[in-house]
């Protein structure tokens, strides 16, 4: 089993190292003539006045909890949807008492309006 | 020539490997598939800009080679000798590594994506479970690009691009799971094995809405039209990679190329039965490559033609999407899967 | 473990959790749906489903051991007894709470829903007979009372309380799970009659077994709040909203006492001249430091989480005994504690009013002028928590000296009951304010007539039980007898 | 096959450099990347392990999600680094010899006779056909069906306890509602009025 995974560590390393090549190769063959003005921060012909940043209002992070909840649900699925042939329908059933009980938290979430976009 | 450096502890094993040839084929497979992809990402470059002008009543690129078709190396050699320019409150090393993060995984992924039946680099049986992983890394490179800029608008851009995951993902993971009950795997040759026997056994049939989630969630998961809000040129100037120029500016866009590239041929893998004839019946490797390269081109022709027709998602717009039309129509479909699947006889359609 | 012929687990005994956990779900979304005029509705239906578990367990309470989920689900009279402890002491919680909630805007659908789940944590915890479902029992029931303690958002001490709970919470999972995998290491089994058998098997002087008792020991012990692992304790009491510290105070101890009994003694029964001897560390120091700091509080939610954590020091002496006795005693103490601590909880609450919280020793001063009813049953759960005769808190404590001068350790019964001395000071200065001081205010109490009553009926029982201790004690020996890793 | 060895430690090495670096960078954003850096090599380490599943859903759900986040969050908060350093040597003492300790009963616990290597043989090598996953999800979903569902308990009391703790309908922020904005009809904003015409009356000019 991990014979097979030689291939994709090699594939990453290479990855990464196609990256890298080519950055090396771009600063080696580019010209490099920094000026102040040119290597200042695009703020649309403004200076910048402010720290980039900023506080987020905590409905985003709200969504972003349910999203690592929903995440993990995925997770929980993946294994199940591979073996559902073997598992029959105990299997399925004590799935969809999984999926029914997350359901229960989606209503939840769905009028309360944890999932409106202000 | 080699043989007293196997004597050196640690180096015995690269020697086996030599030995039997291993190293080398997947040398030589690794090559293949880097260049497969940089030709892809020549011809999509090319092939989007006269598409699009053909869409839109311009011509396009025409002056550079016969019909402009050097036109995209033109463009690589003008990126490489641009100047990098590194913005003064950057961080540079984060800076100058966003846009490598960005490109591996995205490489890197396709060692797993089968072209024939044996024609794979690496068979790991989770390999769809791989390639999702290796996607949701890409994001990395966006939100470093974003951060080490030091830049408003580059910071915005990230900034939308976590809320697109946030937005998509989870319907996108749904939408598999459907495949995977169908097929019984996670291994993308055998997903591809399960729909053989012509075009209706494909699953685009069976699984047609989770197919329009998956597609749809793919192209915004690429960033691209009409999910191009962490870029959205006429909003936040180009989003996360304002600040970028020159070979790391190209980085970027080849990813990009090479994520829709993957998506389009995932689409055919899941979808459209892989490298199978419509027909029935075995293929030649060769034709079964072209089958799985025809079927990839449609998807690809698709992912230019949104771009050309639709007006950008708003954001309100995306997240209501995502979150309650996708997940509802995706968990119903599961559950009615299932439940013919085992409680009536019809259960061979999703097979 | 033939999958084709997998056969569908026997739901019977796991009735109340399912009941529980529907109710829950119900209570969930109707409370969606429902204006806040019918917010009564979640709110009896909660009582209601507390009934209707209580019946559901009581219905095979004397059956001998029952096991489902393949084996990782136990129905015995252990479980049985504190399962419906856990229901009476949630009932009489949101009976107390119910105006101070409604005063305060938190009687909402959501606090019901967590009290319903923190109760079907503990259920699974007393059931447990696997580790893997002990820990989700504990997560369960752990996550359902930090959310309870930020819910009033708006305190900056709440969600302080919150935030320390939460951190030092997660610790102690976190070293618990430790100690859990170091067992599952070296037994190769999570079910935890396995791990017993496993135990005896690899022998004693394990090195790896040590380290996990250690790694488990102080899990446990966090959760009890046992010194020196009782930091969070006054903090959380202090800080959350009175009727949560209410809930926080009760039941879960006696889903730590069911953590104990299953993990400690039915699972690691042989370790046990291991954990006696951390655990009488843990004791002395709890009962000493408890009792000596509860003296220096003027906050009375303060002062009683000092005296929750002498409490649970006398509570660890039964276990130390390590014997049937020992064991039935602990339990005795930790059904008799929570109920004093209910008791006692409850008059801060009904003392408590709109924008006032009764939680200074001052507030005290004199309540025998404002109303005689109220102090008297206040004495009664001072007394009782005092150990004074003829309460139930007298028994309980001299159940676990006596257990533990049965094992021999006599010192140990000598420490105990001078600082219980030492104890008796501050409850008797409770008394004293209620009793021989002038009032600060004249606040007329304005609790209902349905706390009222069942906070008489709570006080009074601790005294009016007297006839029955013998029977208690018996079912209690019963219920620890249920282990089945027990010699 | 010995190949695995230099691996586990090129990998390890990683994970305790990448480790030891979210303790010590200075900058939160950059502390959060090196904990990103060290998922990603237990993932490795655990596919070297042959649990492919487990380590690729790491990489999923803890570096594709809750990591990305968790990021997003270091980056938006002012978190003031002087301040939050000024502690660190303060707690270093203390901290150190916790650390110390703990490192000095993993040694003894992974060195007493439990963990030997005689006591933990190597398990044979999986076949290339094996799958993790489908060996996971027989188990889960059938044997393990009651820890199962309490996971799903879990997670919905975390999904009230969120929105439970987080969601405020505020009424003092304006907020727009474009979709509301966009179909908004013409007759909703102009009323069309008739009126007779007036003749206009001429100006002394």
């Amino acid at each position: 089993m991990l014979d097979n995974y030689l291939p994709i560590l090699i594939f990453l390393l290479v990855g990464l190292g196609v990256g890298t090549a080519l950055t090396i190769l771009g600063r080696l063959l580019s010209t490099s003539r920094p000026d102040p003005q040119k290597n200042s921060p695009y703020e649309c012909g403004f200076e910048a006045f402010e720290d980039t940043r900023m506080k987020f209002d905590v409905r985003y992070y709200l969504v972003a909890i349910l999203f690592i909840i929903f995440d993990l649900e995925i997770a929980f699925l993946f294994p199940w949807a591979v073996v559902l042939e073997d598992i029959g329908v105990f299997g399925f059933l004590s799935m969809m008492l999984f999926l029914a009980i997350l359901i229960v938290g989606f209503i939840y979430e769905w009028f309360q309006g944890a999932l409106e976009w202000e | 020539m080699f043989d007293w450096a196997c004597t050196l502890p640690l180096a015995g094993w690269a020697c086996d490997l030599y030995a039997e040839q291993r190293l080398l084929r997947i040398g030589l497979g690794i090559i293949v598939l880097v260049v497969f992809c940089i030709l892809m990402v020549l011809i999509m470059v090319y092939a989007e800009r006269r598409l699009v002008g053909f869409m839109q009543l311009r011509k396009g690129p025409n002056r550079v080679g016969p019909f402009g078709l050097l036109q995209a190396i033109a463009d690589t050699i003008k990126l490489l000798i641009k100047e990098v320019i590194v913005p003064t409150n950057a961080s540079p090393i984060l800076f100058l590594l966003a846009p490598i993060l960005v490109l591996a995984p995205a490489l890197a992924a396709w060692a797993v994506v089968p072209f024939g039946d044996q024609l794979v680099l690496a068979d790991v049986d989770a390999s769809l479970l791989y390639i999702l992983a290796l996607a949701s890394m890409g994001v990395y490179g966006v939100i470093i690009a974003g951060w080490a800029s030091n830049s408003k608008y580059a910071f915005l851009g990230a900034m939308r691009s976590a809320a697109q995951i946030v937005a998509y993902e989870i319907a996108m993971g749904f939408a598999l799971v459907g495949v995977l009950m169908a097929a019984g795997s996670l291994n993308l040759r055998e997903i591809v094995l399960a729909q053989s026997g012509g075009i209706h056994q494909w699953y685009i049939w069976p699984l047609l809405p989770l197919f329009f989630v998956y597609f749809i969630a793919g192209v915004a998961e690429t960033n691209r039209a009409p999910f191009d809000v962490a870029e959205g040129e006429s909003e936040i100037v180009a989003g996360f990679h304002v600040e970028y120029s020159g070979i790391s500016f190209a980085l970027f866009f080849f990813a990009e190329y090479v994520n829709m590239v993957m998506i389009a041929a995932l689409s055919t893998l899941m979808f459209l039965g892989g490298w199978q004839s419509p027909f029935g019946g075995e293929v030649t490797p060769a034709i079964g490559v072209i089958l799985f390269f025809g079927k990839m081109s449609f998807f690809l022709f698709c992912f230019m033609w949104f771009r050309a027709t639709f007006p950008r998602y708003r954001y309100d717009q995306i997240m209501r999407l995502g979150w309650k039309v996708f997940i509802p129509v995706t968990l119903v479909w599961i559950g009615l899967m299932g439940g013919v699947m085992f409680f009536t006889p019809y259960g061979y359609v999703f097979h | 473990m033939n999958l084709l012929t997998q056969s569908y687990p026997d739901l019977v005994p796991a009735v109340p959790e399912l009941f529980v956990l529907t109710m829950a779900c119900i209570i969930l979304l109707l409370d969606l749906v429902l204006s806040v005029r019918w917010r009564n509705a979640s709110f009896l239906l909660t009582l209601y489903t507390l009934l209707g578990a209580s019946l559901l367990t009581l219905q095979d309470i004397g059956e001998a051991g029952r096991y489902t989920f393949n084996g990782m689900f136990v129905d015995d009279l252990l479980s049985d007894v504190l399962k419906v402890g856990t229901y009476l002491l949630v009932a009489c919680v949101l009976v107390y709470s119910r105006r101070y909630m409604l005063e305060r805007k938190l009687f909402r659908g959501e606090y019901f829903v967590l009290v319903l789940f923190g109760v079907l944590g503990m259920m699974v915890l007393a059931s447990a007979s696997h580790m893997l479902t002990l820990y989700m029992g504990l997560e369960l029931m752990a996550l359902s009372l930090y959310t309870l303690v930020a819910l009033q958002r708006d305190s900056r001490t709440a969600i302080e309380a919150a935030m320390k709970y939460f951190v030092l919470g997660a610790l102690a999972s976190g070293m618990l799970l430790y100690g859990i995998s170091m067992l599952y290491g070296v037994t190769g089994t999570l079910d935890i009659a396995g791990v017993a058998a496993g135990v005896r098997a690899k022998g004693v002087d394990n090195l790896t077994l040590g380290f996990a008792v250690v790694f488990v020991i102080v899990g446990i012990g966090f959760k009890l709040g046992a010194v020196p692992f009782h930091m969070w304790v006054p903090d959380v009491y202090e800080g959350a909203p009175t009727s949560v510290t209410l809930y926080i105070a009760t039941a879960p101890k006696l889903a730590a006492f069911a953590i104990i009994m299953r993990l400690l003694v039915g699972g690691l029964v042989d370790m046990a001249g291991m954990w006696q001897d951390m655990l009488i560390l843990l004791a002395v120091v709890s009962i000493a430091l408890g009792n000596v700091v509860a003296i220096s509080q003027s906050n009375i939610k303060r002062m009683l989480a000092y005296s929750t954590i002498a409490h649970m020091g006398f509570l660890l002496l039964g276990i130390i005994a390590n014997s049937e006795n020992g064991f039935g005693s602990a339990m005795f103490y930790a059904l008799v504690y929570s109920f004093m601590s209910l008791g006692a909880f409850g008059v801060i609450l009904l003392l408590s009013d709109q924008g006032f919280e009764a939680d200074k020793l001052e507030d005290f001063r004199g309540l025998n002028r404002r109303s005689r009813w109220l102090a008297l049953l206040m004495l009664i759960l001072m007394f009782s928590m005092a150990g004074i005769p003829p309460t139930a808190g007298f028994f309980a404590k001299m159940a676990v000296i006596q257990a533990v001068i049965e094992a021999g350790q006599v010192w140990l019964a000598v420490v105990a009951v001078l600082f219980a001395v030492v104890g008796a000071y501050y409850y008797l200065r409770v008394v004293k304010l209620m009793y021989f001081d002038d009032p600060d205010q004249q606040r007329d109490i304005t609790a209902g007539w349905d706390a009222r009553l069942l906070l008489a009926g709570n006080a009074l029982a601790l005294v009016l039980v007297l006839p029955w201790i013998g029977a208690l004690l018996d079912l209690c020996a019963a219920a620890i007898r249920a282990i089945p890793a027990l010699p | 096959m010995d190949l695995q060895l230099p691996i586990f430690y090129f990998f390890a090495t990683i994970l305790v450099a990448a480790a030891s670096l979210v303790v010590t960078l200075r900058n939160p954003v950059k502390a959060a990347l090196a904990l990103v850096l060290a998922f990603f090599s237990a993932a490795c380490l655990w596919v070297l392990l042959e649990a492919e599943f487990l380590g690729i859903v790491l990489l999923l759900v803890y570096v594709g999600a809750v990591m990305v986040l968790f990021l997003f969050v270091v980056m938006m908060l002012d978190i003031n680094i002087a301040q939050l350093r000024s502690g660190f040597g303060e707690y270093l003492p203390i901290g150190g010899i916790v650390a110390a300790l703990m490192l000095l009963e993993m040694v003894l616990v992974l060195g007493a006779s439990g963990f030997d290597l005689q006591g933990m043989p190597n398990p044979a090598p999986q076949p290339a056909d094996y799958s993790n996953t489908r060996a996971l999800g027989m188990l889960v979903y059938t044997d393990y069906v009651y820890p199962f569902e309490l996971a799903a308990v879990v997670l919905l009391v975390s999904i009230v306890a969120a929105i439970a703790l987080t969601l405020r309908k505020r009424k003092d922020t304006r907020y727009q509602n474009p979709a509301e904005q966009m179909a908004v009809r013409r007759d909703d904003r102009v009323r069309l009025v008739k009126m007779p015409s007036e003749a206009k009356r001429e100006s002394g000019r």
